[in-house]
C-alpha cells in the first residue's frame, strides 16, 4: 500500500511494550477506536529504547507522509520533545501521555501538539498509601516499592507516600527500595525485607501493580499473604482479582484502554476537523486524566464493567475525564 | 586381517589432495606390509603428514583408493580410522591441557568403560596405567596434561595411539608424525623398544626428519619431494647422504654445520650471567656471553635448562643474582621488557608462543619491531609487505604469499618465519630455545647458515637443542647443566669439538 | 606451491558479502515500500544509526582483543547527564568532562582488568554499575531536560551541514579515524594479534596489559561520544537515556561478521553491521510487518544476516 | 637412571600443580563465606534460618539456569537465549495448567511439553550455530529474539495467573523447611554434576573447551556434542521457567527479564572461564550462592538504592579478583 497523502489518516500508538499488560490493553483501546472510525492502526514498540522508539515514529512519518495521528506514551521524557518536532514537521497530530520535559508544552507547537495527558502520581500515590494505612489500623510499619528512579511517575507516586506518611505519624515507613517497575526485582527485595523486618512490616506499598504482585507472592511463599495489606497502581487484571481474593487492599485503574483509544481521538478529531486545538483551553491541552481507586469495596462491579466485558466508551466525549491543568 | 607376508596390509594408490592455493599431494602411492615399519621422509611442506592425515581420516582424499587388508576403504573420520585400527600420533602437540593424562588417552573411545550412559573412571584409569607403563612413563594419569612436559606430553600420546592394540581387533596400522622430535635420546630408545615390540601385531608409518633415526628403525623408506613420492629404497641399502640427496635433490654438504663459517666471537661481553637463580629449577649459573658467539647449554630435562631459558625470554624473571644485558643490569619480567634490550627468543612452542597461526606472514615477521615500520604513528604497509617479501626470498619460506596465514604453513615453513621475526627485529641476542625442531635437513642446513651468518655480525647466540650433536657442531662454547647447576663447560671451537660421550658424563 | 589465485579470489568476493547483504535487505524493504528508498527516509535512517556506530565502534576495538566491554551503555547514559549538568555553566566545555569521563572510566576498567586479571566481562559490567549509579546520583534520579540557551550548543549535533544530518557526518569522521586506528597503527596491529593469539603476541614482546586497557579507553570515548550526542538529540540528559542500547550494539559489530573471540574483524564491518539492525528494525515498521511477529522476524534476520557475513577462512573455529 | 630422574621431577611438577588447583577450586568457596561474615556483622538478621531460606529461593532459579549456562560456557560458547526460553516455558506453562485465562488444567502432566520446548529452542540452537556455522553468540542472541515473540504472541502481552496447586506448591509447600523448588533445584544440581563428571557428553564438552581441533582429532563428534550440550542447556531453561511461573504465580513474557547477565556473571563469578575448558557446576553453585547473598545483603545493610549496583559491580569484581588463581589462569580475557 503505497503512502497516501489524503485519505483516513494512519493511527499509531506508541508505546513501550506489548508483554505488559497495562500497555497490552492499552493498545486494545487503540485498536478499538481505530476500528471505530475505519482507520488503519499500527502498534510501535520502543521495547525500552528511546533511540528505537523515536526512529519508529519517524519512520511512520516518513511513510504516512505525516498523514497520521500519533498516541505515544514516550519511553523517558526527553524523548517527548524530538517525537513532536519530527510530528510537527511532517504535518502529523500527535498526543503525549505520561511523559513529557515540563517546558515542552502544546500550545508551542499548534496545531500538531494536540494535548498531553497524565495522571498526577501524587494524589493517587497518597490515596493508595492512605488505603494501606486504614488496612493496618492507622499504625505500623511499611515498606515501599518504588519505579525506575528517573521516571516521573515513579518519583511522583513517591511523594504521594511521603505526603500520606507526614499525615499518620504513627505508621513508620522501615525502608524504601527501587525495583524497576519489575517483579522479579520487587520479589527480591521483599524477601530481603521479611528478613530484615520479620512482622514489623504492617504493609508494602508498590508504584505499579507487577511489583505489588510480587510482593504478594513473597508473602505467600513465607505464608503470609493476605495477612500483610498490599497496594498497587495501575489497576490490571491480576490486581484486581487479588484485591477480590483480598491479598491486595487497593490498586488505582488509569483505564489505559481510555488511554490507548481516546489519546488516538483526540489528535484524530484535530486533525479531521473535529475541533480546533489552537482555539482550546489550557487546560484542554495539558491535562490530568481520572483515574479510578479500587478497593475492596467497588473491585467486584469494576471487575464485571472493565475486565470482563469490553469496555463500552464513548469515543467522542473528548474531554469526559478531564481532571485539571497539569502543574509543574 | 590375516595378512600373508606379501599382500600389504594398507596400501593408497593415485592419493591426491589440493589445499587452497596449495597441491599438497600429487597422486601418492604408497604400500605397507605386516610388521613392517616404513619411514617417511621428505622436506618440510613435501606433503607427509598431510598424507598422514588422509591416512587417519582427518582429512579425505581428492582422488586415489585406500585399500585396509586388501578391501578398499575410506575413513570417514578420526574416530572411523580408529574403529578400522588406524592410530595416529600426531605431528604438532595434540592432549588436551585442560583434561587429565588418563582422560587424553581415552578421549573419544570412553564407550569401553561405559556402563548405562556412566563412565567408570576407576576402570578407565586403572588401563591408562597400564598403557602409561608401556611407555615407560611414570605419572599419575590423574595429572592435567598441561603439568607434563613436552616430552611426557609426546609419550602420553604414543600411549593414546597405542590403546588401538586393547579395543581395536585385528592388525594395527600406527603413524607416528616426527614423534621424536621433542623427545631425547632415552625416551627415542623407549619408543624403538616399543614399536620393535608391537611388529607382530602393528605396521608402522614413521615420519621424522632425523634420518639416522629414519633408517635405524625403519625397514623401507618413502621419499616424498613436492607432493609426491620420489622414491623407495630398502633401509639395508639406503644411507643418510643418499636421502638427503633425494629430498633436497643436491648433496649433502660435507660440512653439515658450517663449521669453517663458524669465526672466532669478539672480546665485548653482551651478556653476563652472574649467581643467577630462579626459585628450585637452577642457581648459581654464571658466564659471559660475548657478540658473535654460540652459546650451547645441554642437560637432560629437569636440568634447569629449559627453565633458563625461559627467564632469558622474559617469561620467567629470577628471584637471585644478577643479568646484565650490554652492561646494564636487568630484570626482565616481560618478554616485551626482552625485547627492549634486543633479545629475541625463538620458543619451542611454535604454534603457541612462536606465531600467531591467524595473522598474516608479513604480519607475524613484523610483529616484534613494528615500531621501526610506523611513520607519523601509522603503518608503512608497502614497507611492511617489502620486508616481509625479502625475508621470505632469503629464507625460502614455502608460503602462497606474505598475506597468507601462517596456519596454513608446514611447520618447518613456520619456524623459518619465527627466525625471520627476529632477524628482522635486528636482536642483538637470539634465544634458540630447540630451534631446528621439525625442521627437514635442508632447511635445518639454511637455519644453521642463517645463524652463521648472524653471528657474523656480532649476533651473539644461546642455544638449547634436540641433539648433543646439533649443540656440539654449531656451538663456540659448550655448558652443560644438571639438576639445577652448571656442572661443566667447555670451548668447542673447529677442530677441538669436544665429543658427546664425556658431555653425556656431565649430563647425568 | 605458489600461485595462491584460488584462495585470494575468493577472499576478494567475501570480503564484500557484508556490504551485498545490506543492499539486499535495503531492497527488499523498497520492493514492499517505495516509500524507504526516499533519499531522506534514507538519510534519516543514517543519522538513527549513528549513536548505535558510535557505541558499536567502541565495542569493535574490544572484541578485537578477545574481550568484551558491558559498560558502555550506562557510560553512555552517564556521559548525557554530565553534559545536561554542566553545559548551562561551561558550555562546550561540558561536553569535554563526558569524553574525559567516558576515558577514565575506560582507564579504570582496564586497569582491573588487566591487573586484577578480572574477566573484562566481569570488570566491565561491575564498571558498568559504577557508572550507572554515578549517573542516579548526579542526576539526582531525574531526567535533566536542556533549557532553550543550552540547546544552542547542541547545534553541532543537531544541525545539518549542506542537507546532511551533522550526525552523520560525526558518525563518518568516527568511521574515519577508528578505521585508521585499527588497521594503521602498531595498537589495531597489537590488537589482533591479541585476539588471534594471544601468547604468541606476548612472547614477540607485544606489551598485552597496555594494549588491553587502551581498547577500554578507546570504548570508553566511544560510548561518552555517543552519550553527547543522545544528550543533543534527545535535549536532555538522563540515567536511562541510553537503556537498552548494549545488545544492539554488540550485535551490530558480530552481524558485521567481526569474531566474538577475538582477532578478526574491522570497523567498516562494524559500520554495516550497524546499518543491518536498523534496516531491519525501520524495514519492518516500514513494511508493516505485525507487532507480535516482528521479534521473530528480527531474530531470524541476525542469524541469517551473520551466516552470510562472517568470513570463516579467517576465523579459527566458530564457537 | 634419567628416567627415574624424570619421574621424581614430574611427580614433583604434578603434586604442585593438584595444591594450586585445589586452592582455585575453593578460593570462592572462602570469598562466600567471607561475604556471610561480613554482611552479619553488619546485620545478624542474616543469620536467621529464614533468611538462609529466602537466600534458597533467590537462588534456586539463577542455580537451574547457571547449570545451564555453565555447560554451554565450558564448551567455549555462549547462550544468550536464556530469557527467551525461561519466558517461553513459563508462558506456556501457564497456559496449560490450570489458570485464569483458560480451561485447561494438565496439571503435572504439563511440565512435559514444557521441557519439550525447552530442548526444542536448545536443539534449534546447536543445529543452527553447527550447521549454519554462526557464532552461537549471534544464534542464541536470534533465538532469544524469538522466544520472547513467540510467547507475546501466545499472551498478547497480558499475565496469565496459575491456580495450579501442584506448580505453586513448588514455590509454596516446602519439604524439610526448603521449599519444593529448591529440591529441585538441588536434584538438577546432582543431575548436571553427573552428566559433567561421569557421563562422555561432560568430558567431551571440556574437551571442545579446551580445544576444538585436537577434540575432532581425537574423533569426538563435535557437532553432536554441540547440538546435545545446547538441548541440555535449553531444558535446564525450561525448569528455570516453571520455577519463575511458580513462584511469581503467573506466566507472562516478561518474567526473564534481566536474568541473562545475572546468569552468565553467576557462572563467570563461579570461576569458570568464558574461554571454554576450565570451571564447574560445583563452581556455578557457588558463584550463584555469592550473588544471591550480595542482593540479600545490599538491603540488609542499608545501602541506599541508588548505590546499589555500584556497589554490587565493586563487591563482585573484588570477589573474583579474590578467587581467581593468577597462575592457573595465565591469559584472562
Ligand atoms: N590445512 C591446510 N590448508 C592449506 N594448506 C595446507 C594445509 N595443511 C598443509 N598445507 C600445505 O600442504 C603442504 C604440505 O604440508 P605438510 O604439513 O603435509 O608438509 P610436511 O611434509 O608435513 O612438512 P613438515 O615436515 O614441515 O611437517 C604445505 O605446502 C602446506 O603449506
Ligand atoms: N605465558 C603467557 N602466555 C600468554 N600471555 C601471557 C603469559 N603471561 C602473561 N601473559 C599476558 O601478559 C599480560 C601481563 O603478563 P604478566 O601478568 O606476566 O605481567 P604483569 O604481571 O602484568 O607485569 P609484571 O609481571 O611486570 O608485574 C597478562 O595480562 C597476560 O594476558
Ligand atoms: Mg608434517
Ligand atoms: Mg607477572
Amino acid at each position: 500500500r503505497p503512502a497516501r497523502a489524503a485519505g483516513q489518516p494512519t493511527l499509531v500508538n506508541s508505546i513501550r511494550s506489548l508483554s505488559n499488560p497495562y500497555h497490552a490493553t492499552w493498545n486494545k483501546g487503540g485498536a478499538a477506536f481505530a476500528k471505530s472510525v475505519g482507520a488503519d492502526y499500527v502498534t510501535l514498540v520502543t521495547e525500552g529504547n528511546s533511540e528505537k522508539g523515536i526512529a519508529d515514529i519517524k519512520a511512520i512519518l516518513a511513510k504516512t507522509g505525516g498523514n497520521c495521528c500519533i498516541n505515544v506514551d514516550p519511553n523517558d521524557s526527553p524523548d517527548a520533545r524530538p517525537i513532536v518536532e519530527a510530528c510537527k514537521a511532517a504535518g502529523a497530530y500527535v498526543v503525549t501521555q505520561w511523559n513529557k520535559p515540563a517546558d515542552l508544552h502544546p500550545w508551542d507547537f499548534n496545531p500538531n501538539y494536540v494535548a498531553h495527558i497524565s495522571f498526577s502520581g501524587v494524589p493517587y500515590g497518597k490515596a493508595m498509601a492512605e488505603t494501606l494505612f486504614k488496612a493496618m489500623g492507622g499504625k505500623g510499619g511499611v515498606v515501599a516499592l518504588g519505579g525506575i528512579e528517573s521516571n516521573v511517575p515513579a518519583i511522583e507516586r513517591k511523594k504521594g507516600l511521603d505526603q500520606a506518611l507526614a499525615a499518620n505519624p504513627n505508621v513508620k515507613l522501615l525502608d524504601y527500595q527501587v525495583a524497576n517497575w519489575d517483579a522479579n526485582t520487587a520479589l527480591e527485595k521483599t524477601n530481603a525485607w521479611l528478613t530484615k523486618f520479620g512482622d514489623q512490616i504492617g504493609g508494602i506499598w508498590a508504584a505499579n501493580d507487577d511489583m505489588a504482585l510480587a510482593a504478594v507472592e513473597a508473602l505467600r511463599a513465607g505464608g503470609s499473604a493476605g495477612k500483610v495489606p498490599v497496594t498497587g497502581i495501575d489497576g490490571i487484571k491480576l490486581a484486581v482479582e487479588s484485591i477480590l481474593k483480598k491479598e491486595m487492599v487497593g490498586t488505582v485503574a488509569w483505564d489505559p484502554y481510555w488511554q490507548g483509544g481516546m489519546g488516538l481521538s483526540i489528535a484524530y478529531h484535530a486533525k479531521t476537523g473535529g475541533f480546533d486545538p489552537t482555539t482550546q483551553p489550557k487546560d484542554h491541552r495539558e491535562f490530568y486524566g481520572k483515574g479510578v481507586i479500587i478497593t475492596a469495596d467497588n473491585a467486584q462491579a469494576f471487575y464485571d464493567s472493565n475486565i470482563k466485558a469490553e469496555p463500552k466508551i464513548d469515543w467522542n466525549d473528548i474531554w469526559g475525564r478531564v481532571n485539571g491543568q497539569i502543574r509543574y | 586381517m590375516s595378512a600373508s607376508a606379501d599382500e600389504p596390509v594398507l596400501a593408497m594408490a593415485g592419493i591426491e589432495k589440493s589445499f587452497p592455493g596449495v597441491r599438497a599431494l600429487k597422486h601418492v602411492s604408497l604400500e605397507l606390509r605386516p610388521g613392517e615399519v616404513v619411514g617417511l621422509v621428505g622436506e618440510n611442506g613435501a606433503g607427509k603428514s598431510t598424507l598422514m592425515k588422509i591416512l587417519s581420516g582427518v582429512y579425505q582424499p581428492d582422488a586415489g583408493e585406500i585399500r585396509l587388508g586388501g578391501r578398499a576403504t575410506r575413513f570417514a573420520s578420526a574416530a572411523d580410522a580408529n574403529r578400522q585400527g588406524v592410530g595416529m600420533v600426531f605431528q604438532e602437540q595434540s592432549l588436551l591441557l585442560n583434561l587429565t593424562v588418563g582422560e587424553n588417552i581415552y578421549l573419544g573411545t570412553e564407550a569401553q568403560f561405559t556402563r548405562l550412559g556412566l563412565v567408570d573412571w576407576r576402570a578407565l584409569y586403572a588401563s591408562a596405567t597400564r598403557q602409561l607403563a608401556k611407555v615407560q612413563v611414570d605419572v599419575d594419569p590423574r595429572t592435567r596434561a598441561a603439568a607434563l612436559d613436552f616430552a611426557t606430553r609426546q609419550m602420553v600420546e604414543l600411549a593414546k595411539a597405542l590403546t588401538l592394540e586393547e579395543h581395536a581387533s585385528g592388525h594395527l596400522v600406527i603413524l607416528l608424525d616426527e614423534p621424536t622430535s621433542v623427545l631425547e635420546r632415552p625416551e627415542i630408545e623407549i619408543l624403538f623398544q616399543r614399536v620393535r615390540a608391537l611388529k607382530a601385531r602393528a605396521s608402522f608409518i614413521f615420519v621424522s626428519h632425523r634420518l639416522s633415526e629414519v633408517l635405524e628403525l625403519s625397514d623401507r623408506i618413502y621419499v616424498m619431494k613436492d607432493g609426491a613420492v620420489v622414491a623407495e629404497l630398502q633401509a639395508a641399502e639406503a644411507d643418510v647422504k643418499t636421502l638427503h640427496r633425494l629430498m633436497v635433490g643436491r648433496g649433502l654438504q660435507a660440512e653439515y654445520y658450517r663449521e669453517p663459517l663458524q669465526k672466532p666471537f669478539g672480546a665485548d661481553v653482551v651478556l653476563e650471567l652472574d649467581g643467577l637463580g630462579r626459585g628450585d629449577a637452577y642457581r648459581d649459573v654464571s658466564f659471559k656471553l660475548h657478540a658473535g658467539e654460540i652459546l650451547g647449554i645441554a642437560g637432560v630435562l629437569g636440568s634447569g635448562r629449559e627453565e633458563l631459558t625461559r627467564t632469558l625470554a622474559g617469561l620467567r624473571p629470577h628471584d637471585r643474582g644478577r643479568l646484565i644485558v650490554g652492561g646494564r643490569e636487568v630484570r626482565l619480567s616481560t618478554p616485551a621488557d626482552a625485547v627492549d634490550v634486543d633479545l629475541g627468543y625463538v620458543p619451542r612452542e611454535r604454534r603457541v608462543e612462536g606465531l600467531v597461526l591467524f595473522l598474516s606472514v608479513a604480519a607475524n615477521i613484523t610483529l616484534p619491531s613494528l615500531k621501526q615500520l610506523a611513520r607519523r604513528a601509522l603503518i608503512d604497509l608497502g614497507e611492511e609487505q617489502r620486508l616481509a617479501k625479502t625475508w621470505v626470498e632469503r629464507l625460502k619460506v614455502r608460503t602462497p604469499g606474505v598475506d597468507a596465514l601462517c596456519l596454513n604453513l608446514s611447520g618447518g615453513n613456520q619456524q623459518k618465519v619465527v627466525l625471520a621475526k627476529w632477524l628482522n627485529a635486528k636482536a642483538r641476542i637470539l634465544i634458540l630455545d630447540h630451534p631446528t625442531r621439525g625442521l627437514d635437513v635442508g632447511a635445518k642446513e639454511e637455519v644453521y647458515e642463517l645463524v652463521r651468518a648472524a653471528t657474523g655480525e656480532g649476533v651473539a647466540v644461546i642455544l638449547t637443542s634436540d641433539t648433543l650433536e646439533e649443540t656440539i657442531g654449531l656451538s663456540h662454547t659448550v655448558i652443560v647443566m644438571r639438576d639445577g647447576v652448571v656442572t661443566y663447560r667447555t670451548p668447542a671451537s673447529p677442530g677441538a669439538k669436544p665429543n658427546q660421550v664425556d658431555l653425556i658424563g656431565h649430563m647425568v | 606451491m605458489r600461485a595462491p589465485i584460488g584462495r585470494l579470489e575468493f577472499d576478494r568476493i567475501r570480503q564484500w558479502m557484508p556490504i551485498v547483504t545490506l543492499v539486499l535487505l535495503i531492497a527488499l524493504v523498497g520492493a514492499f515500500q517505495p516509500g524507504f528508498l526516499e533519499p531522506e527516509t534514507l538519510l534519516q535512517l543514517a543519522s538513527d544509526t549513528a549513536v548505535l556506530f558510535v557505541l558499536a565502534t567502541g565495542v569493535t576495538f574490544v572484541i578485537m582483543i578477545g574481550g568484551i566491554d558491558l559498560s558502555i551503555q550506562s557510560m553512555a547514559s552517564l556521559a548525557s547527564v554530565i553534559v545536561a549538568l554542566t553545559v548551562s555553566r561551561w558550555g562546550y566545555a561540558a561536553f569535554a568532562f563526558a569524553i574525559a569521563a567516558g576515558i577514565l572510566a575506560g582507564f579504570l576498567s582496564g586497569v582491573a582488568h588487566v591487573r586484577l586479571k578480572v574477566p573484562s566481562f566481569i570488570a566491565t559490567l561491575a564498571m558498568g554499575g559504577v557508572l550507572f549509579s554515578a549517573a542516579l546520583v548526579l542526576s539526582r534520579e531525574r531526567s535533566i531536560t536542556l533549557q532553550t540557551s543550552e540547546r544552542d550548543y547542541q547545534t553541532w549535533i543537531t544541525g545539518a551541514l549542506l542537507g546532511v544530518p551533522n550526525v552523520i557526518v560525526i558518525a563518518l569522521v568516527v568511521l574515519a579515524v577508528a578505521h585508521t586506528i585499527q588497521s594503521r597503527t602498531r595498537f589495531g596491529r597489537y590488537s589482533a594479534a591479541i585476539g588471534a593469539g594471544e601468547p604468541a603476541a606476548y612472547a614477540s614482546g607485544v606489551k598485552v596489559d597496555r594494549q588491553k586497557i587502551i581498547a577500554l579507553v578507546l570504548s570508553g570515548t566511544c560510548a561518552a561520544l555517543a552519550g553527547v550526542i543522545l544528550a543533543g538529540r534527545l535535549a536532555s540528559g538522563s540515567p536511562t537515556l541510553a537503556s537498552e542500547l548494549l545488545l544492539p550494539s554488540i550485535a551490530a559489530v558480530v552481524v558485521g561478521g567481526t569474531a566474538i573471540t577475538g582477532g578478526v574483524g574491522s570497523i567498516w564491518r562494524t559500520l554495516i553491521g550497524a546499518l543491518i539492525i536498523s534496516v531491519v528494525r525501520i524495514g519492518m515498521t516500514f513494511v508493516g510487518v505485525d507487532i507480535f511477529a516482528q521479534n521473530i522476524v528480527f531474530g531470524a534476520v541476525l542469524i541469517i544476516a551473520v551466516a552470510v557475513t562472517i568470513d570463516r577462512s579467517k576465523i579459527p573455529i566458530v564457537k | 637412571m634419567t628416567t627415574q630422574a624424570l619421574g621424581a621431577d614430574k611427580k614433583a611438577r604434578s603434586a604442585r600443580w593438584a595444591l594450586r588447583r585445589r586452592f582455585a577450586a575453593w578460593a570462592p568457596v572462602a570469598v562466600l563465606a567471607l561475604l556471610c561474615v561480613i554482611i552479619a556483622l553488619i546485620n545478624p538478621n542474616f543469620l536467621s534460618a529464614g533468611n538462609f531460606v529466602r537466600i534458597a529461593q533467590a537462588a534456586m532459579i539463577p542455580l537451574v539456569l547457571g547449570l545451564g549456562a555453565t555447560f554451554v560456557i565450558l564448551m567455549g560458547s555462549i547462550d544468550l537465549s536464556v530469557e527467551g526460553v525461561l519466558s517461553l516455558s513459563a508462558v506456556i506453562l501457564s497456559l496449560l495448567v490450570l489458570n485464569g485465562a483458560n480451561s485447561n488444567d494438565f496439571g503435572p502432566l504439563a511440565i512435559l511439553p514444557v521441557l519439550l520446548v525447552g530442548a526444542a529452542v536448545g536443539f534449534v540452537n546447536g543445529v543452527v550455530h553447527v550447521g549454519l556455522k554462526t557464532p552461537s553468540f549471534m544464534t542464541t542472541l536470534g533465538t532469544w529474539f524469538i522466544g520472547v515473540g513467540v510467547a507475546n504472541a501466545l499472551l498478547g502481552g497480558t499475565a496469565v495467573r496459575i491456580n495450579d496447586p501442584f506448580i505453586r506448591g513448588l514455590a509454596i509447600e516446602r519439604f524439610l523447611g526448603l521449599p519444593w523448588g529448591v529440591w529441585l533445584a538441588l536434584a538438577c544440581l546432582a543431575v548436571a554434576f553427573v552428566i559433567q563428571n561421569n557421563t562422555r557428553l561432560g568430558r567431551y564438552v571440556y574437551a571442545l573447551g579446551g580445544g576444538e581441533e585436537l577434540a575432532a582429532l581425537s574423533g569426538i563428534p563435535v557437532a553432536r556434542v554441540r547440538v546435545l550440550t545446547f538441548t541440555l542447556a535449553g531444558v535446564f531453561y525450561a525448569i528455570g521457567g516453571i520455577l519463575a511461573a511458580a513462584q511469581l504465580g503467573l506466566g507472562n513474557s516478561l518474567i526473564g527479564n534481566g536474568r541473562l547477565f545475572s546468569t552468565i556473571t553467576a557462572v563467570v563469578v563461579g570461576g569458570t572461564a568464558l574461554s571454554g575448558g576450565e570451571g564447574s557446576v560445583l563452581q556455578t553453585l557457588v558463584g550463584v550462592l555469592i550473588v544471591a547473598v550480595l542482593n540479600n545483603g545490599m538491603v540488609l545493610a542499608d545501602v541506599p538504592p541508588s548505590y546499589q549496583i555500584g556497589v554490587q559491580g565493586l563487591m563482585i569484581i573484588a570477589a573474583v579478583a579474590l578467587s581467581i588463581d593468577r597462575n592457573v589462569m595465565r591469559i584472562v580475557k
